[in-house]
């Protein structure tokens, strides 16, 4: 008697995801529909999409779902769950889009404690346009927009997301996570899904930032890139809780 | 009902929670702060939302949410807050989503003044926003009118899904008048909101908001659907007065306050026995240009008179299309004429004419 | 025909923006047409404030007053910016408690109350501008005292209803000051 | 004795190769002399006996293109 | 000096170099980003600063500071982009600071496409910012003119202190042609910038940059100065081509990419012995109004062509003035047409033309 | 003989402020044009007027200045220190300006390190526009946008803009000082003029940030505002240092 | 016996109290009787020989109209 | 009189792009008039890319080609995309080695190069664009070999100068290709 331990989710629409070979984009997707069909919430969820690579990922969500100008995904979300409390409702958005443009949108999300959630994909670099510098960008990294490596006397230091968020009061769950092995995409889900269920509880802003690659812009096999998130990313960004609410605290 | 004495921007406000208005999201600016102010008071009491956001741009956008998820939305705001949220009604247009959206206006360009201001004209009427794409724009000149547009401006919004804007100056907004809030106003037949995000409930496939169509042809598409839309626009909502326009000599067009005043220069010249006629437009997209096949033969100028450097004179031409000769008067940066130099102006431009 | 065109002029914390108000909302109790309009921004803090007021049988065009037949000079930067409006044999009323100087213009009435002491003789300095309401009620005769006491009760609310009695005093005290020194 | 079975959606496939390091037992390639109708080689097994149904594969697959069974 | 091939975003990065341009601020967005990312590799060796802002608003206030300081100084974007830097472009106008603004245009309303498009035609000669101001706007159809008009054009900002668009779409952008990047431009006696902050170094009263007029009698002013910059603007810097002017039967008007269509197409139609002229536009606001003077009697009709569903076509209309029937033809959302598209379109113009 | 101990600066024009009577806006400008004036860079400074209730200091301050667009001081700074690395540059902003609408340009100003001052007026409500409510206003504060006080449910906590840059690597100095007594106000200038040395230095992103008085939004007396601000204010936004440039640490 | 002395810009002084009570020795207090041209009524020191000029109150001016001298 | 209009499709990786512009460099080089345009934006990434160029004594308007001389089909989808575009007795080029079908037009001249094969021989199965290519020259002879390969040493630097000797192979490759197989 066989049993099936993995399927395709049916949070997933059956559309062919537009990300390049390798992507991790793909990997986070599937977490975030898997977490939205097993919480049984696909048919009350909102998706926000970004602009970035996801910007079509209203297509790849099974369920409803609203494109945002860049950066403002979190400004979407609020003036949704403030009219549907009662429905689901979640941004993915990208470095250059949460942690760049939308970087006022964001914080004041936060601040505010909506109760919405967020899950940010840090891949160090602009994936869409063509691999120009993100915020997050890592220091001596090549891009388009940095082309001798970034400068942290020109650029500054990368900015770290999730600890800056985790100082605003209103933040009420804050993970860092990674893809790039099954382990750590197995935590990676878990953090996902209690991201949804603090937004289920009525708890307040819940943020997940994932380690995530770029193997086109990187210059990188997919399994490259897998390795210098590993090496180099999860280094600047160390992955764990940066807030959780209190009785969830371990 | 007996009117009451309003301020414009509670009146405006509170002809919001009239029509059903359920949320707002807007960022303080004088002159409209009382708009916001008066709400964050009375919403809860009508079960709306009301935000104050972090900006604009976040309003804007938390506009175009809570409209794409299907409900009555207004945001309001003053000149330079309305160019910071172009892009956000560019994309509402662009994903056809229905809102109010308030401009009280003030003098610019830039930081500029507070002072009342018709000078962003262009900026509504042209969409400062990129793309093919023109918002319905309301300019009424006093609170009664301002309240029952307000209150059409929901219906009409929702029955093209086109962003909609009421522009009034900061005079309209700082007066007070006597208003009937309750006064009756024509109602559309709206369709139901089938395409917007309230969840799939398991009853039906999932919908999107959206304005990215990658494909050259499919936007092509939709910008003619668009298109197609603003014309049906131009064709039925056209809305304007004409005043005094028997026998008169000479036309001037002019809107919101500065019709107001101009009603009073032509009380003035009329006694001095010189007929000068009104047009007005109380929408300024479309620009009512069917008003000016009802200019009768005995005109001979028409003066447009704004409260700017001149910017409504480029619709004026175009809708007169070089039959009478165009003139222009305005007052600019928040000063507001008198109705004497306005008489001075028909007067010298009457002359001119003559002279031609 | 009613057709009043009112300016009060004052600091801002001398209630000059209630003044006028209460002349609009008069007259829409009584089924006038009216328009009331506040200078507004930040030249309002500290500096001087004032508001125009239209009240008239006809519908109210333009709102801006150039010729005004009443001006209500409640200090003393407010004589120089606003004397000038008032429209030939139109009406002045100064406080003369905070204005030291008189009027340039000879072809206007003018009129004289010291809002302030007379408000300070009735125990509260901050009833003048309710002084020069009633001068210009006593001068006008376009509205009943009863009608101002009655508006102020609907904007005082439960809250402040104690004021009643104050105002009520310095309204009848500025009727009485111009029946005494301005006998028509 | 395989205790797992896996199947993968050809035309998905992008052919990253991510399932193949993925795999604790190195039981993955990219199909040699084929390429699918998106241009790519995709994935194969090459000893599904060995195959014990981890799901390893699927946790790393960007494309959701495998399934797995127990058997 | 021989041409070389460059992509117009490459060549226009590098024309700014050549004129000068000591900093760059932007953000990238497609189909430009090819601009930024050839400053980012070059600017330093021109001694310059090239800086990614952290958004389009933060970029053209970076712009807004380095200009106040003094420095020439350029920004890129596309469509939506511009949109963001709409309350920006207003304060420098209001300011009266000069900069390059290059747009290269893509499709909208909102996210759009990223295919080239004229549609921000409205967003750039009407001021999608607040209150009373213009930016001159160059729109160029080939790399050569790209090139020279971006180096005039820092003269012109400075000329002026006002700034100056360069309104391109993606084609140009993303397209190579020989191009001679360091061809002679006329070049203007610019006054020296007494205006800038750059300390006052002991030497001279502290300076501010503002756009800031409380007083409404001080912003009319301040107005009527800009207004009459403006009017001379209009006065000296209208720039166009008109091209096989001579008995024409009918007059295109269309610029940039749509302008060398049109070439194409007038060409065929020529083939056909059908005489049709190009009034193209360069500069787009001020909008060659002259031009239209040198239309000849022969000419029974215009036909604005434009890649937009129809924006150009108001300026045509009011330079035409009523003298001559306006048609349009437009593709739109990133749609190129090909030019048997323009034949067809003049051809059904001037059946229905002689029909009247 | 007499010796003058305090006297205006020339840091400061001859125009008088347009603030309130007893807001400590004044006090702030007076320190930061003191020490101006002290470190000898009157000449050299260039200052960024935000839009609030400072909008018009560029009349005040004795040196050049720019007036910037509500929240943006932060970017027009760096395009002015861009281009004129040798002066000196400061924005002087409220909390309106700098903590709601300009939250992403101070971010990515500190993110960057850009080497500025930045002098940040937390008074709890936005001044100018007539007292509505500001990220920083505090819990069941009135204002006229939290007419029923200020919820933590809807509006969230208010945000502390110190500790929130602190987290950011490029912020170089942060401390946040108070001007509610004469020993305060001497401490606080203590701040300004390391917040200017730091630059002087070309050490990075300095910041100070004021609690700040609005007697008039807050319906209070000058002096019991300065004990509002003694009594709730500090109680929520503690004093002190947040970060410090490595050289300079106690 | 004075060992300061304070100068008042009254033109300057909004009359808004902080220097009253940022004074140790409390010499200060609003002038009675007496408006500026702004229509405030300014500072005045009321006891000046006990002024130990401290400059507590030009600390706390937020008009900056005081000048304090040592004697 | 030269006016030559290109079209170069393939997969993103293929290096269509280059082949398109190193006939417009080898185009200005004669001093020829020359535009090249991609396709460009998410589209070119994994899917399919494309480019045009015109090359011609004339000035070149009208960027758009509707009508190509030329058309060079490196991958299958851009078959059923591009073989419309030839104009009547135009040529297309297939890249026979990844296209296993053959156009449907018979108004053409179609040209089949198995260049992934021929690449794949000479050691580098990157190099199938410069077979392309070469067979280009040898059916044209609008350039000399030695002018593209000048470019291509201008075009890689010193970094990847040791690439010459394969991509010169290449377009020898492709030029005798032609020439066995389409002698004309
Ligand atoms: C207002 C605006 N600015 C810029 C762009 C162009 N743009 C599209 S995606 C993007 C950045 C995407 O990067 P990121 O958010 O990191 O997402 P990724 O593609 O890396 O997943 C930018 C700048 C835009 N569409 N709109
Ligand atoms: C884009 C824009 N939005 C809004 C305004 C209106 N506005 C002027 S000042 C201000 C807030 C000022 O508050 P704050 O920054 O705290 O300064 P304060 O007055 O309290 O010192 C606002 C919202 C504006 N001028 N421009
Ligand atoms: S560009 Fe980078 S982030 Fe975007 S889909 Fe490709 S690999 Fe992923
Ligand atoms: S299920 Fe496990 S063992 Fe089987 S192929 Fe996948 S990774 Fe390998
Ligand atoms: S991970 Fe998925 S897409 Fe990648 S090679 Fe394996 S099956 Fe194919
Ligand atoms: S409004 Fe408040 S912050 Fe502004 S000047 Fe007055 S007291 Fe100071
Ligand atoms: S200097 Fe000191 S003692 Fe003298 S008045 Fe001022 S605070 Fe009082
Ligand atoms: S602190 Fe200054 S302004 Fe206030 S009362 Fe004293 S002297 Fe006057
Ligand atoms: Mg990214
Ligand atoms: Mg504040």
């Amino acid at each position: 008697m066989s049993k099936i331990v993995f399927q395709r989710t049916k949070g997933l629409t059956e559309k062919e995801f537009s990300y390049c070979p390798g992507c991790t984009h793909g990997i986070i997707h599937r977490l975030v529909a898997e977490v939205l069909e097993e919480l049984n919430i696909l048919d009350k969820a909102i998706g926000i999409s970004p602009v970035g690579c996801a910007v079509m990922n209203y297509e790849f969500f099974n369920c409803d779902m609203q494109q945002a100008a860049h950066g403002r995904a979190p400004a979407v979300a609020t003036g949704i769950k403030r009219v549907r409390p009662d429905n689901i409702v979640f941004t993915y958005q990208g470095d250059g889009d949460l942690a760049s443009i939308g970087t006022a949108e964001i914080v004041h999300a936060a601040h505010r404690s909506e109760n919405i959630t967020v899950i940010f994909i840090n891949n160090a670099v602009y994936g869409m346009t063509g691999g120009q510098m993100a915020p997050t960008t890592l220091v001596g990294q090549k891009t388009t927009t940095s082309p001798f490596g970034r400068d942290a006397r020109l650029c500054g230091e990368p900015i770290r997301m999730s600890e800056l968020l985790a100082t605003i009061p209103g933040a009420t769950y804050v993970e860092r996570v990674s893809v790039h092995d099954p382990a750590n995409v197995r935590k990676a889900k878990r953090a996902v899904k209690k991201a949804f269920e603090i937004q289920m509880k009525g708890l307040g802003f819940a943020f997940v930032e994932f380690i995530s690659t770029c193997p086109v812009n990187w210059g990188k096999t997919p399994q490259e890139a897998l390795n210098w998130a590993k090496e180099h990313m999860i280094n600047y960004y160390p992955l764990g809780v940066f807030r959780e609410p209190k009785e969830d605290a371990q | 009902m007996a009117k009451v004495m309003m301020k414009g921007n509670e009146a405006m406000a509170l002809a919001a929670l009239k029509a059903g208005c359920k949320a707002f999201f807007g960022y303080p600016i004088t002159p409209q702060s009382e708009l916001p102010e008066y709400l964050a008071k009375h919403m809860p009491k009508y079960g709306g939302v009301f935000l104050q956001a972090e900006s604009e741009v976040a309003a804007i956008n938390m506009v175009y949410g809570a409209s794409g998820a299907g409900v009555r939305v207004m945001t309001s705001s003053s000149s330079p807050g309305i160019a910071l949220k172009q892009e956000g009604i560019s994309y509402m247009a662009g994903a056809e989503l229905p809102a109010v959206i308030i401009n009280v206006m003030r003098g610019g360009p830039g930081l500029g003044g507070i002072q009342p201001s018709q000078a962003d004209y262009k900026q509504i009427t042209r969409g400062g926003g990129n793309g093919d794409y023109y918002v319905i724009a309301y300019a009424p000149e006093d609170l009664q009118e301002t309240v029952n547009v307000i209150k059409e401006a929901f219906d009409v919004a929702d029955l093209y899904s086109n962003p909609v804007m009421i522009a009034v100056d900061g005079l309209i907004g700082q007066m007070m008048e006597p208003v009937d809030v309750d006064m009756e106003v024509s109602k559309r037949e709206l369709p139901e909101k089938t395409w917007a995000t309230t969840g799939t409930q398991g009853k039906r496939p999932p919908v999107n908001i959206n304005s990215l169509y990658l494909d050259p042809l499919n936007l092509e598409k939709h910008a003619l659907k668009l298109a197609e839309k603003y014309r049906l626009i131009k064709e039925n909502e056209q809305r304007y007065e004409l005043v005094n326009m028997d026998g008169a000599e000479l036309v001037i067009v002019a809107f919101g306050t500065m019709a107001r005043i101009v009603r009073s220069a032509i009380e003035l010249l009329s006694e001095e026995g010189i007929k000068v006629g009104l047009l007005r437009p109380i929408t300024i997209w479309p620009f009512p240009e069917k008003a000016f096949n009802e200019i009768p033969d005995s005109v001979k100028g028409i003066l447009s008179c704004e409260l700017s450097t001149g910017q409504m004179i480029d619709d004026v031409k175009i809708a007169n299309n070089g039959r009478l000769p165009v003139g222009f008067f305005g007052r600019t940066g928040g000063m507001l004429p008198e109705p004497e130099e306005i008489v001075s102006a028909v007067k010298a431009m009457l002359g001119g004419l003559k002279h031609e | 025909m009613i057709n009043e065109k009112i300016i009060c002029a004052g600091f801002g914390g001398q209630g000059v923006m209630l003044m006028g108000q209460l002349l609009a909302y008069a007259a829409n109790e009584h089924n006038l047409n009216t328009l009331w309009y506040p200078s507004y921004g930040p030249e309002t803090r500290g500096g001087t404030a004032n508001c125009s007021v239209t009240i008239s049988e006809m519908k109210v065009n333009s709102p801006v007053i150039s010729q005004a037949d009443t001006v209500f000079v409640m200090n003393l930067p407010s004589l120089a910016k606003f004397e000038g409006k008032v429209k030939p044999s139109g009406r002045i009323l100064i406080n003369s408690s905070l204005v030291d100087k008189k009027t340039e213009r000879t072809d206007i009435n003018a009129y004289y109350i010291p809002a302030n002491e007379i408000a300070l003789k009735l125990g509260n300095p901050r009833v003048a501008n309710m002084v020069m309401i009633g001068a210009y009620l006593g001068l006008t005769k376009l509205f009943e005292k009863e009608t101002i006491i009655k508006l102020l009760k609907k904007s005082f609310g439960e809250e402040k209803a104690h004021l009643i009695p104050i105002n009520d005093a310095a309204l009848q005290a500025g009727i009485d000051y111009i029946e005494e020194n301005y006998p028509q | 004795m395989a205790k797992g079975k896996i199947t993968v959606d050809i035309d998905r496939c992008k052919g990253c190769g991510l399932c193949i390091e993925a795999c604790p037992y190195d039981l993955l390639e990219l199909t040699p002399d084929f390429v699918n109708k998106k241009g790519y080689q995709p994935m194969r097994i090459h000893t599904p006996e060995e195959c014990i149904g981890c799901a390893n594969c699927a946790m790393m697959c960007p494309d959701v293109c495998i399934t797995v069974e127990r058997l």
